[in-house]
């Protein structure tokens, strides 16, 4: 079964993002919302290095326009709240990671 | 598809239950279900009737409170979370011998088997967490 | 409800008594017993440090959680799994631990959330 | 030495309350004076008249609110933060026509000038933050 | 209170939004300005994602950390630090910002705080 | 004007260890508490080794006993509530990292 993993953390202020990659698995997607858009920054970008092609990674933009992230990093699909709810629906559950 | 959402963070100091707020009127807009909508932890501050911010920022209790009447959601405050952070109903007020409850309107306190049940009977557990 | 049976998994990542996480994945977890449905807890990151002996939370005011640890037993939740990698960052060898738990290293864990139905976050 | 504490975090959420009250307690008995202890952000939750923790586990706005009235603790809720969390005074009640009040004995809404007011006039300010 | 001025630092390690640490700490050194304390900030760890600019806080239902920011230096609160190295490891370049900042490397942080009467934290 | 540094938070859950020692002069102390205890498991020693022997290291024994660490580090020097407030004293001012 698939998974969508949402993060909300900066990879500063928690360890979700570190411990998501962790727990990913082929063909599930992450999900980046609240403070976990910084994540974005091509600064942190050796962060997402583990994961395989197999795994989507997208932002909810609502978040990232909101803390100025306008460069939207080219790796990570930017969706809106009705976007969220589609992908939760299309992977067989959501893991929170806070 | 029958969604459960879960939020542990508190209104004004997390983001975790206005990002509940957003998503839950997404999922009812796409024309999906909300089997009930769970307070824990620091979330149940969501529930709460005298939170007052400012005219210019969001009411999140009092749009929670609007979304439950427009879609009849059940909005439930999980009770020990709640009594010990100070939010009550007019029963655990009485109970706890206190002069006042505020538990805001369409909120209901109950325990943790409605959120194991809300896992039980929903498609999709989300949780919003601070 | 026995038509309704899904799989279960709680996920710990909080050190104990700093924040409420760890007593409420705890308490959560104490309800499904009711349910009868399957359950595991994963403890990864921080919340290895839970399982450490010897609590004496009352120096603080607060309740050992050990004693609702050990309360997952008697109510027969019995898949409790560690993240091996959380431990040994934490420098905390398994035979510290009095709970009977199973290890896992990072890709048995991917695969033990692949294969639940619903996973619960603290 | 002159003291002045500061709480942000709530009590049950984080231990922020807890070791703050102990520290105080600790300040009190070697002799020191507490000028402040001002409660600022989630801090807040411990002016809560209604927090009604299970008998077995400590009341921490009860505890606060006794060790105020033993050496006259000046316990200054900011009223900013109070109040869109939802911890009001019957002054503040009033003002956003709320039906009931929650701060606690020996607690004072008050603006952050108290705050600043508190580190010019004390040797000390410790944060317990969440 | 003039025989009472003591030299403030307030430190900012926080990102905007996803708490409410950002803005508390702001509403704090704003009202420093009515007591004519001399008043320094600095922003350190995620804090330094507070000064990016094109803030549109209305899309999540808050207001524009951004406007409080720009009222720091109307009220004559000018001493504005940044650390370095928590600016480069977000890659963040300091021409992305538009208050007037002074950077600090981790030596010139430890010889702010020694210097100070009274530090508060966020 | 000397420093009491005192951080709350373990490594993994906040940078304010981290930050701290950043923040550290000569002659300052750094103070553990709450969960800031766990930092004194022999695992994170190499987040002290930049520190040298004029900052003393304390921890808070009632916060490390509730979390059943008692074979306490020998590094750090166990203190009760009242030392804390002797410290606060000893040293000219309080810098909480959380």
């Amino acid at each position: 079964m698939t998974t969508l993993h949402v993060i909300n953390k900066t990879p500063s202020e928690s360890s979700a993002l570190r411990d998501s990659l962790i727990a990913m698995s082929d063909g599930d997607a992450l999900l980046l919302i609240e403070n976990g858009v910084y994540a974005t920054l091509p600064a942190y970008s050796e962060h997402f290095s583990r994961l395989t092609a197999n795994v989507q990674c997208y932002l909810l933009t609502d978040d990232a326009q909101a803390r100025g992230l306008n460069d939207l990093n080219q790796d990570f699909c930017g969706i809106d709240y009705d976007g969220f709810v589609e992908l939760s629906c299309r992977y067989s559950k959501v893991v929170s990671w806070f | 598809m029958i969604f459960s959402i879960v939020v542990t963070g508190a209104p004004y100091s997390s983001q975790a239950s206005a990002s509940a707020l957003q998503f839950s009127r997404s999922v009812l807009k796409l024309g999906h279900s909300i089997h009930r909508v769970f307070f824990y932890a620091d979330g149940v501050h969501s529930g709460s009737a005298l939170a007052s911010p400012p005219q210019d920022e969001s009411n999140i209790p009092a749009e929670w409170s609007e979304l439950a009447r427009q879609h009849q959601l059940d909005l439930v405050v999980c009770i020990a979370a709640a009594v010990r952070r100070g939010i009550l109903d007019e029963n655990e007020a009485r109970r706890y011998e206190k002069k006042g409850h505020n538990l805001a309107a369409d909120f209901t306190l109950s325990g943790l088997g409605q959120l194991v049940e809300a896992g039980i009977l929903s498609d999709r557990v989300v949780t919003f967490g601070a | 409800m026995r038509e309704n049976k899904k799989s279960f998994l709680i996920i710990n990542r909080k050190a104990p008594y700093g924040s409420s996480a760890a007593r409420d994945a705890l308490d959560v977890a104490l309800t499904f017993s009711v349910f009868e449905q399957p359950l595991s807890l994963l403890f990864m990151d921080d919340a290895v440090l839970q399982l450490l002996p010897n609590h004496q939370a009352n120096t603080i005011g607060q309740k050992n959680l050990s004693a609702n640890l050990a309360m997952l037993e008697m109510y027969d939740i019995d898949q409790l799994y560690v993240c091996r990698q959380a431990l040994s960052e934490r420098g905390i060898r398994p035979d510290q631990i009095s709970l009977n738990i199973t290890l896992l290293d990072t890709h048995a864990i991917a695969a033990l959330i692949k294969q639940q139905d619903q996973v619960l976050s603290f």
